[in-house]
């Protein structure tokens, strides 16, 4: 299946593609109303990490074994016939126990309405907002088999 | 040389533009025949001309002294012909002198005065073409209304303004024998008619008839400069004139060579040329980039030896080849060469780029379409 | 008479697993579970949400209500196996019913272990582990207008009970044996951040007390009071026990399979018995991090033995990973969360420590290998990444091991195991 | 010491539209913009500004306007305020004000008093999309005449580099430019089929791949250069001048001297890297001589050896002595040639513009009769493909373009290339701000940049009933002068409209 990959080396950690996330995941879809008026305020569901010259942003795996689906202990989290990990927000408890079980870091615990918060490849868009946003293709949908270049520095 | 320019170019024009009709006929035996047919055929054509200008070249016309050079000269004024004549006889030895024999003609007004002259350069000299070259500069640049049209041997150019059959008659050619004519009726669109800027252009005995507007003309003409050349007619004749002299005669390129040159091959055809063709022609359009010929052009180029057709090479001014026995034809319309040979053995269209020569030494025509020529009259 | 190529007995977590690996690899295989309550499977863990009314049994559903019927699975529920012969592939129900298989999988999970306390029968005692139990208990408060709760064990199951039932408006003892709360699943430090909970939420705080006696109120049969063993005497209108579970392993052990504690499995999860799978709170699967097997009754790990144990039974060859110890808590909105080794047994681990307001984070080492953590409140954010550092042992540099105490980044991670893990390669 | 310069910019932010998103504060490498918790709202330090418009671009919500700051002091024709704010510069600082890009000041843009020529009537314009159109170009000398005997050409041309346009990339170092820059330009050469020159900061091994694209260049500091240097490239550029800065050198301070930025140039790491004013074994005509020979030498004959030089007012002279001293391509960069660094006052007075530059030179040369002896090529304040094909026309072979190229890949001209910290990437030392280029997309806009000029010069070509780019080049007729004195008019070659 298609994942989002980062190409840390032309990552220039704008966050761009968090604040599109959040947009994307607000019920307005308009920026300014998400990040300033809509409560509660949306999440973001990739976070950009960045120390020095190095910088990616990074969301879930949508794993084909994945440990969070497994561990969640009411069903909330399924992976679907497309591969995709989602959360069923009305089934989720905010126990956590995804959070502990997933080895990428990329479930986030949504305070405001106490559920788990993750990248969901934005349903019924082609392209997931943050790839779409990314103003220097350092994020790409692709296939696994298509990885070869990520790490070409030239 | 100012003066010349004003007078060949009034209104001060980089160039002049025009459009033409083009005929060309040569008997590749060396067989002689009037100027007679050449007329017919041009006022056939009379619409691709608007009055301003026509002329002939004909070759083989002065055998008594075809080891002369014959000067035609055109002279706006006595003071002219007698500043040249003084100017001749400094440099060369006169052998016979006199006027052009021409009629009257309702087309044709206010002739300058015309006058020819066999004469060789006074013994010793050395390279005789090249100081011939140089004195027909010195005539047309330095002597005010005094211009040389033809400077070869046995051969002669008769241009002036009015229509091209006009012209013909007015020099009364269905007197002269030749075995090579070429014509040219002119269409300026901007020049007033003045004698010396009707066409063939003539040097030597290279005459040059031209269809077309040369969009590369202030390159070519630049790097003509470069070479000695000083264009003082703002015409593209002149500009293939030198040209081919430059190639043909001072860098011993083949004919159809320099044609090639003029009219060069596409980047993506040499590139599929065989490596030493492909070199070759490399070569000659990396150093000879500034000859070029750009834009819409049809010329015929002749010489005591030779006629040659040329198109641009996109085609976007007419040229038809026809042959009838010996005889090679070259028009810028098919219905002129039919209107003088009914009996045309075969006549086709060559493609842009690609010379058509009739050659005396060989007797032959070469060119794209010609070797199904050879074929037919093998057969 | 009926046969199934694939039998499952028990009807959760497990058998959740095992079902979604069979349907991987076979879709045809007739497939039957076997379940002694009446519902569907469902959300154990979820139960209090039960208790507070906050969610109804269905909503505590683990799956889908298409479950069964788009996994093809014949729900033989509620029934009861009594016996399997494995040298017939036989199983026999309570109710004399005969279920032959090709492959069985005893997923039969634990039981609360009663301890001997005086009166442990007694009305008003309840467990806390099913519907069943929140549904007696419920009953109970509402027919007695109780008040006053008593919950016997401060462990998971018991602090479930007991913030669920002060949440419901009872007031709460909790009686622990161990001197603090969660000794199996914390820390002390964390144990003492959740104390602390506790009693400023008004729940009274028994701990290095054993429960001697529940004695009954006064002129009736159900419980009134609980007394310690140290002389105190807790009056109360019902207790919550939760002092523990076992395996439920008496099935295998009748039927001549191995069992230790919990049945005994290899790395297929195969039991002794040939076509016979255990999986799930009853079997002892390997923990990679003690290198030994042993039952650790967890959700997550339940379901990765029944998903092991239905690929291995479907003819899909898989070895068990291995699970540890991990769990996820939270009280009162704090969760707090630990992984592995984080109360290191003997000498040789090095511990770090980071805390501060609402945060406290324990990494435990051995060696350059990270084998347990303790995370409580906001730590706990991303702590997966460290939990992957316990499953892959990824080797840390004194500097990474800095860098990941502080924040569970990628960026924490040497760079070969963070490219890894952007790609995907788990 | 209070500083008396007062920002350039005003920060215009439209408190409505902005989402705190951060975005503006991450991108600005001056640290302009800043969040305040406290008051949960973004603020600017406006005195650190340069007006790149980066974080404009970048602000997701168009929250943001950059404008020239409406500080004003009294007006005086005089003393303007760039005046007043270069003074104020130097009396804090003592030194020489530097600046980056090339001349701003309302120099006579000759290429926008010339206007082009096109067919009407007599001549039939070229539709390039259905006719050949050719824009192959080849850089070195050629021969006066061919010597063709039995149908094959004796003897063989001096080296010929083919350009599919007549547009290359211009001089930048690596260290000036972020190695991603100079990564794309190299690319795009490759894959248009044009040239990228190294500049003189040597040339890293990874981007040798490239080579068949490339113009290494040996300036003054020789920094990089050595056999494979020299071998491994398509043409060699022995660097006289720079339009920017005629006359004097370079100077890339030590703090730029990376390990990696060191090692390209064959130097220590963070030791300052200076270009001298001159070549040092090049005092007169004849030394150059032997250094194109020598290069010559070093590359067997095959690669065609440049000479660049500012463009000066004897440039005519000497580069006549150029051709005469060997040299397969004259370069000129004109006085509005870009730079990474240059003295502010040196880049805005010295040097001529390149279209007086280049019609001298190459008439120069055709009057001497030696303009088919060596190329022509000229850079400095080429920005778009009229002002190239105008060139063309006046007579060179090839152009150079630097700040298009640069501001195709996001460069805003904010003249701040010299602090090493282009918010762009462009031009800096911070690995951090190099990766904002991603090459891939950078070089495809480079490509998009070469192809969109081509075609534009493939029409206007057209349009003039030419298929063949040599058949402008050097073509005056179709060029004349709008608004020019007589004697500009001459020096151009060119006659007045309507003549």
């Amino acid at each position: 299946m298609k994942r989002v990959y980062a190409r840390e080396e032309v990552c220039m950690a704008c966050t761009l593609c968090e604040v599109h996330c959040l947009v994307q995941h607000s019920r307005s879809r308009d920026l300014v109303k998400a990040f300033k008026r809509e409560r509660p305020r949306p999440l973001k569901r990739l976070r950009v990490e960045e120390r020095g010259p190095l910088s990616f942003a990074f969301q879930c795996r949508h794993c084909p074994e994945p440990d969070c689906v497994y561990a969640c202990v009411t069903g909330a989290l399924t992976k679907g016939e497309d591969g995709v990990v989602l959360v069923q927000e009305d089934k989720c408890i905010g126990c956590w126990t995804c959070i502990m079980a997933c080895p990428y870091g990329s479930i986030e615990r949504d305070l405001a309405q106490g559920v788990a918060s993750k990248c969901d490849l934005c349903p019924g868009e082609e392209i997931p907002a943050c790839v779409k946003n990314c103003p220097n293709d350092a994020l790409v949908f692709a296939e696994e088999g298509e990885l070869a270049w990520l790490s070409t520095t030239t | 040389m100012e003066e010349l320019q004003r007078i060949a170019n009034p209104f001060g024009d980089d160039k002049a533009m025009d459009a033409c009709g083009l005929f060309g006929a040569m008997h590749l035996k060396g067989e002689t025949f009037s100027g007679r047919d050449i007329i017919i055929a041009m006022a056939n054509m009379c619409d691709r001309g608007n009055g301003l200008g026509g002329g002939y070249a004909a070759y083989g016309i002065y055998p008594d002294y075809a080891e002369l050079y014959a000067f035609h000269l055109m002279f706006e004024h006595r003071r002219a012909k007698e500043a040249t004549e003084a100017f001749l006889e400094e440099h060369f030895r006169i052998a016979e002198q006199g006027e052009i024999p021409h009629r009257p003609v309702p087309g044709v007004t206010d002739p300058p005065l015309l006058w020819r002259y066999f004469a060789e350069p006074r013994p010793g000299t050395a390279a005789p073409d090249d100081f011939v070259v140089e004195r027909v500069m010195d005539i047309n640049t330095r002597i005010d209304g005094a211009f040389v049209f033809s400077s070869g041997k046995n051969m002669g150019v008769f241009k002036g303004v009015g229509h091209c059959h006009d012209i013909g008659n007015f020099f009364c050619l269905e007197d002269y024998e030749g075995y090579l004519w070429t014509a040219h009726s002119r269409f300026p669109t901007n020049t007033q008619g003045w004698w010396g800027g009707a066409h063939p252009f003539c040097i030597l005995d290279w005459t040059v008839v031209h269809n077309g507007e040369i969009s590369s003309y202030g390159i070519n003409r630049r790097f003509l400069e470069m070479h000695g050349y000083y264009c003082t007619m703002q015409t593209d004749t002149e500009v293939v004139a030198y040209a081919v002299d430059l190639l043909v005669r001072r860098h011993h390129l083949p004919v159809e060579l320099a044609a090639k040159v003029m009219a060069a091959p596409l980047w993506t055809q040499i590139e599929r040329m065989e490596p030493e063709e492909k070199k070759l022609y490399t070569v000659l359009r990396q150093a000879y980039a500034s000859l070029l010929m750009n834009g819409p052009f049809t010329i015929i180029v002749a010489n005591r030896d030779e006629m040659i057709g040329l198109g641009d090479r996109v085609r976007l001014r007419p040229l038809v080849a026809g042959v009838k026995g010996d005889t090679l034809y070259l028009s810028s319309e098919e219905a002129a060469i039919r209107l003088i040979e009914p009996g045309l053995e075969r006549a086709w269209i060559p493609k842009g780029g690609e010379p058509i020569i009739g050659r005396l030494a060989d007797a032959r025509v070469s060119g794209q379409g010609a070797a199904l020529l050879d074929q037919a009259q093998g057969q | 008479m009926a046969f199934y190529d694939y039998l499952i007995v028990g009807n959760s977590v497990a058998a959740v697993g095992a079902v979604e690996a069979i349907r991987e690899v076979d879709r045809s295989g007739s497939l039957a579970i076997v379940g002694e309550e009446p519902h569907p499977a469902y959300s154990r863990p979820a139960i209090s949400y039960l208790l507070t009314g906050e969610k109804t049994p269905e909503q505590l559903a683990y799956r889908d209500p298409d479950f069964y019927r788009r996994m093809a699975v014949e729900l033989l529920a509620p029934r009861r196996a009594a016996a399997v012969d494995p040298a017939r592939r036989r199983v026999t129900l309570e109710d004399g019913a005969c279920l032959d298989y090709g492959k069985l999988l005893l997923a039969t999970g634990g039981r609360r272990v009663t301890p001997p306390i005086a009166g442990a029968d007694r009305p008003g005692v309840f467990g806390f582990i099913s519907i069943a139990d929140v549904a007696a208990l419920k009953e109970h408060i509402e027919r007695h207008q109780a008040r006053r709760a008593v919950v016997v064990g401060g462990g998971l199951i018991g602090l479930q009970a007991a913030e669920a039932l002060l949440r419901i408006g009872l007031t709460v003892t909790v009686v622990e044996l161990m001197d603090r709360l969660l000794a199996l699943n914390l820390d002390r430090r964390a144990s003492a951040t959740v104390e602390e909970l506790f009693r400023s939420h008004g729940v009274e705080l028994f701990l290095g007390a054993a429960a001697k006696e529940f004695r009954p109120r006064p002129g009736e049969e159900r419980v009134g009071a609980v007394a310690l063993a140290g002389g105190e005497e807790l009056p109360c209108d019902l207790v919550v026990l939760a002092a523990g579970v076992a395996p439920r392993a008496e099935l295998a052990r009748e039927a001549g399979i191995r069992v230790v504690k919990g049945i005994a499995v290899d790395q297929h999860l195969a039991t002794s018995a040939p076509d016979v799978y255990a999986a799930g709170d009853v079997a002892e699967a390997y923990d990679f991090l003690e290198e030994r097997a042993r039952p650790i009754p967890i959700w997550p790990n339940a379901y990765h033995e029944g998903r092991t144990a239905g690929l291995n039974m479907a003819g899909r060859e898989r070895s068990y990973r291995g699970e540890t110890a991990m769990n996820a808590l939270h009280f009162f909105g704090t969760p707090a969360i630990s992984v592995g080794q984080y109360d290191p047994p003997q000498e040789g681990y090095e511990v770090r420590e980071l805390a501060g307001e609402g945060f406290y984070r324990r990494l435990v080492f051995k060696g350059e290998v990270l084998v347990g953590l303790v995370c409580v409140g906001d730590a706990v954010d991303r702590c997966g990444v460290a939990t992957g550092c316990i499953r892959d042992r990824i080797p840390l540099s004194e500097e990474f091991k800095e860098k990941l105490l502080a924040d569970f980044r990628f960026l924490s991670l040497p760079e070969e195991w963070r490219r890894r893990r952007i790609r995907g390669e788990a | 010491m209070k500083s008396y310069v007062l920002p350039e910019f005003w920060v215009d932010r439209d408190d409505y539209r902005c989402i705190r998103c951060g975005v503006c504060v991450n991108q600005c490498s001056y640290d302009t913009h800043y969040y305040d918790p406290e008051d949960d709202v973004v603020r600017a330090r406006e005195e650190r500004c340069t007006g790149c418009q980066r974080c404009a671009v970048f602000c997701p919500t168009n929250a943001l306007t950059i404008r020239t700051h409406p500080y004003e002091y009294r007006p005086n024709a005089n003393w303007r305020k760039e005046n007043i704010r270069d003074l104020n510069r130097q009396a804090d600082t003592g030194g020489v004000v530097l600046t980056g890009m090339g001349n701003d000041k309302p120099l006579r843009i000759y290429w926008d008093h010339l206007v082009l020529n096109a067919s009407q009537v007599t001549n039939p314009s070229i539709d390039p999309l259905r006719e050949p159109m050719e824009l192959d170009t080849f850089l070195g000398a050629k021969p006066d005449q061919v010597d063709v005997t039995c149908g094959r050409v004796q003897g063989s041309l001096p080296p010929q580099i083919h350009l599919s346009t007549p547009i290359m990339f211009s001089a930048m170092s690596y260290g000036a430019v972020s190695y991603q820059a100079q990564l794309s330009m190299m690319r795009a050469a490759g894959e248009y089929g044009t040239l990228a020159n190294t500049g003189e900061g040597g040339w890293r091994r990874e981007l040798r791949v490239y080579g068949a694209s490339t113009i290494v260049q040996v300036a003054s500091g020789r920094f990089g250069v050595d056999r494979s240097y020299l071998n491994e490239a398509a043409m060699v550029e022995i660097k006289i001048g720079q339009g920017a800065k005629p006359g004097i050198g370079g100077h890339l301070p030590g703090e730029k001297v990376t390990p990696p930025v060191a090692e390209t140039r064959m130097i220590p790491v963070g030791t300052d890297a200076l270009s001298p004013a001159p070549q040092h074994d090049i005092y007169s005509i004849e030394d150059l001589s032997m250094l194109i020979y020598a290069l010559k030498e070093a590359t067997h004959y095959e690669k065609p050896v440049a000479v660049k030089i500012s463009a000066v007012h004897n440039a005519a002279a000497i580069a006549s002595g150029i051709v005469r001293a060997g040299a397969d391509v004259v370069v000129l960069d004109g006085i509005r040639g870009g730079t990474g660094a240059a003295p502010k006052i040196i880049r805005d007075n010295v040097g001529i513009p390149i279209e007086l530059a280049l019609a001298a030179v190459d008439q120069r040369l055709r009057e001497e009769g030696i303009r088919s002896r060596a190329s022509v090529v000229v850079a400095g304040g080429f920005r778009n493909s009229g002002d190239v094909i105008k060139a063309i026309a006046l007579g060179a072979d090839a152009v150079y373009i630097g700040t298009p190229a640069l501001v195709a890949i996001g460069c805003t001209v904010c003249q701040k290339c010299y602090t090493g910290k282009c918010p762009w990437g462009i031009t800096a030392a911070d690995p951090r701000l190099g990766k904002r280029i991603n090459p891939d997309i950078a070089t495809q806009r480079l490509v998009n940049l070469l192809r969109g000029w081509s075609f534009e010069i493939k029409e206007m070509l057209g349009g003039m009933g030419i298929n063949a780019i040599e058949s402008l080049r050097g073509n005056r007729l179709h060029l004349r002068g709008v608004g020019l004195a007589e004697w500009e008019l001459e020096v151009l070659g060119v006659k007045g409209a309507g003549r």
